[in-house]
C-alpha cells in the first residue's frame, strides 16, 4: 500500500503558497482541520481564497486567518458569525462569493468525480443565477455550475490510516468527504492515525486514492458553537 | 393571534405519518416539540443527519453533533449521517416530504426572500435556495406583519428572492393561508380571535377569502 | 422512525406491473437481488426493462426472468454470459441499449441526487455519442447524458434495519447504493434484518429515506461466476 | 517474440512507485505478477475496490469479494471499498495513474477499437469507454498481428471505437511503442530476436523508427 504519512501539520502544508485556492472542510466550528489552520498561521502564507462553508468565529477556525489577514476571498453560504470578518468585508479588504450550501457541496463532489458541470435548480430566478447557463429539463429550470478547481483541499477526520483511508466521526463529516475529493492535494489531519490494515474496508468513508498526505493531528479543542442541552427530568 | 410557539403549533398539525422533515432556523425548529403522539417522523438535517433527536443532556453534548444550526443534538435508533452532497442530494432529488422555514417576505406568487436586506450585512442563503428550489412541500412560518405594522403577504417581494414559485403554504400569528397554483394566498383559517377583516387589512397581496372562515384548531 | 419492514420478496414486488422499468443491483452474479428476482419469476410480470450492469447466467440472476421472457429491454454496460440471452438478442425479441459502465453508474446517482443531467467524456467520438449532445469544457469533450428514471430499485444488502438503513459488504457493493438511490419506489432485501439502533450511523451506506420496503431475505446463494484460486505454498 | 506472459513482464516494467493501477481483462490482468519488488502500488478494479490483492486460497473464496472480471480475489492490508458511481468518479477525475488494457486495434492517433467486431455478438464496453476517455496514462497490451498475419496497428481503426486520441503507449509481442502526440508510432524497443525491418513489416500505420533500436531488457 502506498504510504501517504507525513510528520505534521507544518509538513503537510509547506507548498502553500500565497495566492492558492484551498478547502476547508466543517460545518461552523464542527470538523474543522484545526491543525492545518494552526499551521497556516504560523507560516502566515497570504492572499489565500477559501472555499468553505462558513469562515469560523473571531477567535477560532477560520477567523484565526482573518484576524491575520491572510485570506483574499471567501467562498461560502454562510458568514459572518464574527466581527472582523464583517469588518473586513465592510471595508473591502475581503472579498465574499455566497453561493448555496448544496451547490458549494456538489461543485466539490463535481470536481472528485470528474464532471465539469452539474445542473441544480438552487437560485433560479434570484441573484445567485445572473450570468449563469440557465437550462430546463422535465419542466423544470436549473442552473448550470461549475466543478471547483482547488489547489489543497484540507480536511479533518476521526480516523485514517497510513494508505489515506479516512473515516469521519458524526455530523464532522459534512463537507469533508467531497472536498477530500476535490483537492488538487488533500491534505488529511485526524484524531486517530493507525496502521493500513487496521479499518474494516467497509467502512471507509474517503478511498486514500483521494489523499495526498495524511497526519496525526493534536491538541483538539472541538469547539462547540451553540451549546444546547436539555435538563433531566 | 398566535406567538412563535402557537405558530409552530399549528404547522405541526400538518406534519403526516411517515414524513422526513427538514426544519429550518427559528420557528420552524420549534416545531419538533409539537409533533403529534403515535406520529413516526425523521428530521432531516442538512449538515448531513437523518433522525435528528432532542438536544443531548447536560454534560452530554458531543462537538461532533450538531444540527444544520450549530446547536449540540443527539441521534436516534435509526439515524443515519451522510456528507453534505449526499444531504443536498436526497433534498434535490424530493426525498424530504415536507420543508419548514422562516421568511421575510412571501408574495402572492409564492416567491419568497429570507436572506437578504441590501444595506444591512448578508450572512448567506447557507442552504435555504437548495432547499425552496427543490422541495415539493414547503410551508412558510413567519409574521404577517412587521413591527411597524406592515405586511409581509406582498404582491411581489421587494427583498432580494431565495427562490420563486415554490411556497405553498404560509402560517402566521395571524392565519394560514395557500397560495394558489394561478397566484393569490386563499385564507384558510383565522388564528383565534382574529377577524377576517384584520387579516384582509394585513395582506397586501391577493387574498381570496370566504365570509365564513374557521378559526384554527389547536389541540 | 419510519417503518419500511414487508413480510417478504412477493409482497415487495407486488405491485411491479408489465411494462415497468427496474433498476437491479449486481456486478455480475455479486450482490443481486436474488429473492426478488425469484418472485419476479413467479409472479410473471411481463415487458420490463431493465437496468442492470450484467444480465446474469442462463439458469441464475437475470438470466431467470430471460428463460421466461419476461424482459422486453436490457440497459447495461456487459452482457451475453448467457447463450439464451444471445438467442433472444439475435432474433429481435430482446432489446439492448449498452452504456459504458461509468455512464450506467452516474446516470443512476444522478437521480438519486436530483440531478437531471451529468457530464462524461465515456464515449465521446464513438457510436455511444450518436445523438447526444457534446460540449466542451476546458478544452475537453464531454457527452451530456441523462439521469435515469425508474419505477422501482431492487437491491439487495448485506445488513438493514427497519428504518430502511443499508450497509452492504465489500464489493457486492457495486451498484445498490447508486440505484437504490434512484428508484422512484425502490426494495430492498437484506441478509440480516435488524432493529433500528442495531446498526452505527456512521456505517450505513444507503440511508432509509432512499428505502421503501426493506425484508429478510433468504436461501441465498451467492454463486461465484469465475472461481480462481492459488494453492497454499 | 514475446508471450502474453512476456508482454505483461515488460508493461510492469513501466509501473512507478506510488501508482494507482486499473488493470484490464486479459494480459493486464497478468501484469499483477510481475510488479517489481520494492514498488507500491494499489490496484484498482472498478467494479469498486482500491487494493486488489491475490486469489484467495483454496477453499476461502468469497463470493462478495470479486474484481471487474468476476474473479474471486482477496483485500490487502489499506483496502477500501466503493459504490460503483464512485468508482468511475476517481477514474474520471484522474486519480488513477495509469490503465492498462487490451486492445483489437489502436491508430496512429491513438483510437482504441476493443469492444465490438460488427456481426458478431456484441458484449458491450464495460468500463472500457469511461477509462479510455478519462485516464491520463494508458498503456495497451495487444498483439501487433493477428492470426492471418495482418497488422492491428493501422493508421486508422476499421472496427467501432472505444475511443478517440487516447492511447499514449503500446506494448505487443513484438515491440514498445509510443504515439506520438503529431500523430505516428514510434518504435522504442525491439522485442528479443525481432528486427526492425519485421516490425516495420507488421506496423500498417506511420511508424518511425531509428536503426538502432535496442532489444527489451525484461529482467
Amino acid at each position: 500500500m502506498i504510504n501517504k504519512v507525513v510528520s505534521g501539520a507544518d509538513d503537510a502544508i509547506k507548498d502553500i503558497k500565497d495566492g492558492d485556492t484551498l478547502m476547508l472542510g466543517g460545518f461552523g466550528l464542527c470538523g474543522i482541520p484545526e491543525n492545518c489552520i494552526t499551521a497556516l498561521v504560523k507560516k502566515g502564507v497570504n492572499k489565500l481564497t477559501c472555499i468553505a462553508n462558513n469562515a469560523g468565529v473571531d477567535d477560532f477556525g477560520i477567523g484565526l486567518m482573518l484576524q491575520t489577514r491572510q485570506v483574499k476571498k471567501m467562498i461560502s453560504s454562510y458568514v459572518g458569525e464574527n466581527a472582523e470578518f464583517e469588518r473586513q468585508l465592510l471595508s473591502g479588504e475581503l472579498e465574499v462569493e455566497l453561493i448555496p450550501q448544496g451547490t458549494l457541496a456538489t461543485r466539490c463532489m463535481a470536481a472528485g468525480y470528474g464532471m465539469p458541470a452539474i445542473f441544480t435548480p438552487a437560485g433560479v430566478g434570484t441573484e445567485v443565477a445572473e450570468g449563469k447557463e440557465i437550462r430546463n429539463f422535465n419542466g423544470k429550470d436549473y442552473l448550470m455550475e461549475y466543478a471547483f478547481d482547488a489547489d489543497f483541499a484540507l480536511v479533518k477526520a476521526w480516523k485514517g490510516d497510513t494508505a489515506g483511508n479516512l473515516i469521519f466521526r458524526s455530523t464532522s463529516r459534512n463537507f469533508n468527504p467531497v472536498m477530500a475529493m476535490a483537492g488538487k492535494i488533500t491534505i488529511a489531519e485526524v484524531e486517530h492515525l493507525v496502521e493500513a490494515g487496521e479499518l474494516d474496508p467497509d467502512h471507509i468513508h474517503t478511498p486514500g486514492v483521494y489523499v495526498h498526505r495524511i497526519f496525526q493531528g493534536e491538541n483538539y479543542e472541538k469547539r462547540i458553537e451553540q451549546r444546547t442541552t436539555r435538563k433531566k427530568d | 393571534m398566535l406567538d412563535k410557539n402557537g405558530i409552530a403549533k399549528r404547522i405541526a398539525k400538518e406534519i403526516k405519518d411517515g414524513y422526513y422533515v427538514n426544519l429550518g432556523i427559528g420557528i420552524p425548529t420549534l416545531v419538533a416539540n409539537y409533533i403529534p403522539e403515535g406520529i413516526n417522523v425523521v428530521l432531516q438535517s442538512e449538515n448531513g443527519l437523518l433522525g435528528m433527536g432532542p438536544f443531548p443532556f447536560e454534560g452530554e453534548e458531543d462537538p461532533d453533533l450538531i444540527n444544520a444550526g450549530k446547536q449540540t443534538i443527539t441521534t436516534l435508533a435509526g439515524s443515519s449521517i451522510f456528507d453534505s452532497a449526499m444531504s443536498f442530494g436526497m433534498i434535490r432529488a424530493q426525498k424530504i416530504d415536507l420543508t419548514i422555514l422562516g421568511a421575510m417576505e412571501v408574495s402572492e406568487n409564492g416567491d419568497i426572500a429570507n436572506w437578504k436586506i441590501p444595506g444591512k450585512m448578508v450572512k448567506g442563503m447557507g442552504g435555504a435556495m437548495d432547499l425552496v428550489a427543490s422541495a415539493k412541500n414547503i410551508i412558510v412560518a413567519m409574521q404577517h406583519i412587521n413591527k411597524a405594522g406592515e405586511s409581509k403577504l406582498l404582491p411581489n417581494c421587494t427583498l432580494p428572492l431565495t427562490g420563486v414559485k415554490c411556497i405553498k403554504k404560509v402560517v402566521t400569528e395571524l392565519a394560514v393561508l395557500d397560495i394558489l397554483p394561478e397566484g393569490g394566498f386563499r385564507l384558510l383559517e383565522r388564528a383565534p380571535g382574529v377577524s377576517v377583516d384584520f387579516i384582509k387589512q394585513s395582506t397586501l397581496g391577493k387574498l381570496y377569502a370566504d365570509d365564513n372562515v374557521p378559526e384554527m384548531i389547536l389541540d
